[in-house]
């Protein structure tokens, strides 16, 4: 039992992984000797090589494209792409190719990889280094959409990722890399895809969120402990396919739900939580299904005053909470 | 850049010096005259209102054959395009397979019946399922050479596409990646001179798109589509420098479109009367067939010969396709994934209504099927 | 007043613009000579001539990344995407400069310009010729997103899109392309972008709809008038920004909700519409809110019985409603 | 290709051929003291944890002022890269207007404190404001271009990136269609060797990004970014052909990376000692001080009055900007459209929790501001 930081926890998993299994490979921009811009993937081009960890050229379209191709003939991609930001030049190549080459081809083709993408806000990334693109791509059929929270969940959700069939999205938070650090197993344990977990159990109001915000809503449920009002939290961690049994269990129980999202609030991934109680739990909601969420502008400003009246934090989440427990 | 032709000797002669024997010759003929056989009779099922739509190659079958004769089956691999007709004939699929797609049956296999026609794919003969956005199949193969390469397999990835399709960002980016690692993969840019109504002069700030294959350190080769032993040359020479390990090579064959972009297409409103019969001049089947007349590999007997055979293939394959079952719906939800649901662990597909509780822990009222 | 097709009404709005304003140009693949794979350009080249009526490579980022440029030097582009199934090439462009430009700049720099795309199924066009791919844009602040209905809705909202300050996605359902026809005078009217309208009046049951689904909306409501369940159908027409007065003051009036799309269901843009309704009308719900929508699969499928298995009907939304009036 | 370098005679003497005065020369000169001053002052403030990030140019400079030098201000228009530093100063912004983005104040003209530092942009000097995604500016370049042609506005658009950038598919789709219209847009590679730590032999496949000048129908440049009057005669030449109706020209200037990809970089990890050393040799700046010391046109004296002055312009522009205000947040939900509200037409913007009839028609429970 170690203890390891979120970001080290991505790459010593990804070390195992490339040991056990000689058909993966990691591609992307500094993926190689610089070891990432992050350091995910940090010493793996010195014990695997430039065959199995390639520097690509600046061409998101040809990471996916390319690692499309490659799992069709034999190999199993973990392509990296540098920000989340930067994935929509590839966004073609990821929902009209990987996504749909199981379902085009009855079953004849299909496109096993781990697409890594470092994604979120608080960093002063600005518009551009800080967005949250879950929404995007937990909507396309094809797709697994993955967003750990803790080290022990990210060695076992990539592992399981990276032995996934289908094509994975895997949504790494900056601000969590260095910032969470948790106890992991050195033994080969999996998180399976599509389980939610209740990381923390409470009576009166449920608050879902995935990524950072579930820690966010963690530690709005230890402030609101002492006012009484008891907060269960479910981490997603998976976004699709979603866990919908745990989630209609915990609002079942407690009535009520704020669901917690970073990305813009119109059409953000939380809409469809929502939605799916308001038409599978509706007999057992006590009070409205509330939101708390980044504000509808086109990306987190830079200026630290800016990017604090964007962020979701634990107090607003406390706030929202707080007040539909009184309704 | 000028297109290469074959000089003026007897195709027995240049065949020879290609390494190839009559038989090659003659196969090669035959697996034209299918392709076109096989490709007129989409139209007429269309006309008929058998098939809503096609799109297919004729006026590009010479360049097809001749490029694609030179690989190995069910061990190089083909990521085609819609026009690949001659192409995948050449490289194995049977006038049944791809009557299938143009039906769209259960049994299809291309799709079993989920794409449209012209959307040809095959596992067992390493023949890619391709989509509709172009150019994005480029990658494809770029990835396949790139595993082939690392896993060092000996394969070579051959893919097909249109001169329209070689301005999207995913040629850029393919090409150089391609040359950069010297893969073995060879593409193939079919320029019939229109992507759909869109001319040359539109599409393309230069006349040749194989001018930009020094733009990515791999040699550029102009063929002319009609001349059928000039386009083997340069598939078989792109090919051996695949394998041998010399990196990528790009293809442009000089090709004519006979037809309408597709059957949703008029072409007669951005083409004159006179250029679509003139084009036909361009047609490689009758050329080759008159090279092969006068190099004495084929006289009226087994012209004919080869025709029928065509003909009955045609019938065949056509009768037998229309007669396949059509898709079962309750296979529709299947194989969005290899395990898990369509988007929720505990989801039925649905694609009626949803109420509080249906199949959830909460049910007040029982779902209806729908 | 004349009677014109939805393509009509396209193509007739596009050539009165152009007469009124210069710098209005439209650019895009076969636009010219052709007119427009659906014709919906067609006579603009030979009226406007080559130089604003451009037939453009085969390059999506190129159509809307120069659109993009020409705008911010005086022009008004109305590019087209052939089909909207082909856009996401462009998506960066769309998504990272077009929608962000006014707002990363502080209100320096903007892009008005509407592109134009044909979306949906029912129309034999498989998984890559019927996609509905609205959700994607929906949810991108800075984009504008109107999906008409009518050919009456068509000219006024187009006009209110090409006269918009920024950037407008139009798209266009080819399954109404020919078959819906009406009424539309011949004066310069427009139809307010964010205005959604009621177009059945009903008591018991609030249909939200846009696009195809606002006519099979209607089309419920006649089946189900004769069973004694009186049925108000709102056409949302503008997805973003959305008219949540109308929205709200009709389900807050029949206390019950069918939101309809054609989109794959899973996080699909009227999950936003269900999240506002659990979120603001939770007081006036009088039973879930229940949605009808394409399945969950990758794609429309060809063959015609995999098709119809796939898009929603009037039945099956009659289906959903008659079982809503009945909780 | 061979990299154009201006021959050994005397600044003045080449300057006079090119039409360059020896005041335009001087000019050029303190352009590129006071930007390497600027510069050097964004990386002090950054380790002094005044601003979080810098990227800059250092390197950069003698290829952007000289390739710049020749455009219109206020007429031409400039769609610059995050390096562009020295090129944005030679159009006219200001060292002040600079400074105000590094600390991201309220009344910083590039974006109001909304973009991390390097992401410039001014209305009225027609600099356009720039993203982080890579070369998708070269599109908005050619669509600058395109409605200059269309609007016979007489201005030439010029854009830059850097080599790794023109590995993007939107280099290929932009160029291609410049070369195709004949647009007057200038396209500047500032090739310093690297993206990030990828090197050019794992970048492209051809050493000159200039090679795939010829697959679009236009010119391409190679030049060594260290001969400022060389860098010059490209950007003059291109610029006159772009006026002249003759079309768009592809650029690519040799040059050096001095310090590391950003402040978050490290580039010792992929550059030895010895390299970062030897390539201050490549280094414009003292280079062309020596052309203009040979020349008679700088003497100490004049040379120390320069540098006074930049340090001066750098002290007062840090100064100013840093006393700036910061943005409000109240203002930060505003111009997310010209007229309409963030998402919803009933909307105010919900940063928090949004209850039942919270300003909406049913109202229960009053919202709390957040
Ligand atoms: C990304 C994308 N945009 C548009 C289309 C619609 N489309 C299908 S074929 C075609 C023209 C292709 O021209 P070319 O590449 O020259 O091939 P050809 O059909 O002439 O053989 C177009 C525009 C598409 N399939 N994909
Ligand atoms: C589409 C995209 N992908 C990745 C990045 C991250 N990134 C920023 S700069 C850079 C390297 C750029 O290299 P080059 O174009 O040579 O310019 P240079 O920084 O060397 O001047 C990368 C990978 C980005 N900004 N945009
Ligand atoms: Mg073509
Ligand atoms: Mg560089």
């Amino acid at each position: 039992m170690a203890v390891q930081t979120l970001i080290e926890a991505v790459r010593s998993t990804l070390a195992d992984e490339m040991r056990r299994d000689e058909r993966i490979i990691v591609l992307g921009e500094d993926v190689g000797k610089k070891g990432g811009v992050f350091l995910a993937t940090d010493g793996l081009f010195d014990e695997f090589g430039g065959e199995r960890v390639l520097d690509t050229p600046l061409s998101e379209s040809l990471i996916v494209g390319a690692s499309i191709g490659a799992a069709i003939n034999g190999l199993r991609p973990v392509p990296e792409i540098q920000f989340a930001d930067f994935i929509f030049p590839a966004f073609n190549q990821i929902l009209s190719e990987a996504a749909r080459m199981r379902y085009r081809s009855n079953n004849s083709f299909a496109c096993p990889m781990t697409i890594r993408a470092p994604y979120g806000g608080g960093v002063h990334g600005a518009l551009y280094h800080s967005q949250s693109v879950e929404a995007f791509f937990a909507h396309i059929p094809g797709l697994k959409v993955v967003v750990p929270s803790t080290p022990y969940d990210t060695r076992g959700l990539l592992r399981s990722a990276i032995r996934d069939e289908d094509p994975v999205l895997f949504f790494e938070h900056k601000k969590m890399y260095r910032s969470v650090r948790g106890d992991v197993p050195d033994t080969d344990y999996t998180v399976p895809l599509g389980k939610a977990k209740v990381t923390r159990e409470g009576r009166d109001v449920t608050v879902v969120g995935y990524g950072l915000m579930a820690h966010y809503a963690l530690e709005a449920a230890e402030l609101l402990e002492s006012e009484g009002v008891s907060v269960e939290v479910v981490d997603l961690r998976t976004l699709r396919p979603l866990d919908g049994t745990t989630l209609l269990e915990s609002v079942g129980k407690t009535g009520k739900c704020v669901v917690v999202y970073e990305d813009n609030r119109f059409g953000g991934f939380g809409a469809e939580i929502a939605a799916i109680l308001a038409e599978e739990a509706f007999d057992r909601l006590d009070g409205p299904i509330v939101r708390v969420t980044g504000p509808d502008v086109p990306g987190v400003p830079y200026n630290h005053v800016l990017e604090d009246w964007f962020m979701p934090n634990p107090d607003r989440i406390a706030d929202a909470v707080r007040r539909l427990a009184a309704y | 850049m000028a297109a290469t032709r074959t000089e003026s000797k007897a195709a027995t002669e240049i065949g020879a010096e290609l390494g190839l024997a009559r038989d090659d010759l003659l196969e090669m003929y035959r697996l034209m005259v299918v392709a076109r056989a096989v490709d007129e009779r989409m139209w007429i099922l269309n006309r008929a209102g058998k098939i809503p739509f096609v799109i297919s190659g004729q006026g590009h079958e010479g360049a097809q054959v001749a490029v694609t004769y030179g690989l190995r089956k069910a061990h190089d691999w083909m990521v085609p395009y819609y026009r690949s007709v001659a192409s995948l004939i050449t490289f194995g699929m049977t006038p049944r397979e791809i009557m299938l797609a143009q039906f769209a049956k259960g049994n299809d296999p291309s799709s079993g019946g989920r794409q449209m026609p012209g959307h040809y794919g095959m596992p067992e003969r390493q023949i890619l399922s391709l989509s509709s956005p172009v150019a994005t199949q480029l990658l494809h193969a770029t990835g396949i050479a790139l595993a082939a390469k690392i896993r060092k397999t000996d394969q070579v990835a051959m893919t097909y596409l249109g001169e329209g399709s070689s301005n999207q960002g995913d040629f850029h980016e393919g090409l150089n990646f391609a040359g950069i690692h010297r893969l073995p993969v060879v593409y193939v840019v079919e320029n019939n001179g229109y992507a759909i109504s869109v001319p040359m002069a539109l599409q393309s700030a230069v006349e040749d798109i194989a001018m930009r294959a020094a733009g990515y350190n791999m040699p550029g080769v102009v063929v002319d589509g009609s001349d059928v032993l000039a386009c083997y040359r340069a598939g078989r020479d792109a090919i051996d420098r695949a394998r041998a390990g010399e990196g990528p090579t790009l293809i442009e064959a000089k090709v004519t479109r006979l037809t309408a972009h597709s059957s949703d297409d008029q072409h007669t409103k951005y083409r004159t009367a006179e250029e679509i019969e003139s084009e036909k001049g361009r047609d490689a089947l009758p050329l080759f067939r008159d090279q092969l007349r006068s190099a004495g590999l084929l006289d009226e007997e087994s012209e004919a010969a080869i025709l029928e055979e065509s003909r009955k293939v045609v019938e065949d394959s056509t009768d037998w396709a229309e007669a396949q079952p059509e898709p079962d719906p309750a296979t529709a939800q299947r194989w969005v994934y290899a395990d898990a649901p369509p988007a929720r662990m505990d989801d039925e597909l649905w694609t009626g209504a949803r109420f509080a509780g249906d199949g959830g822990p909460f049910g007040t009222l029982a779902a209806e099927e729908d």
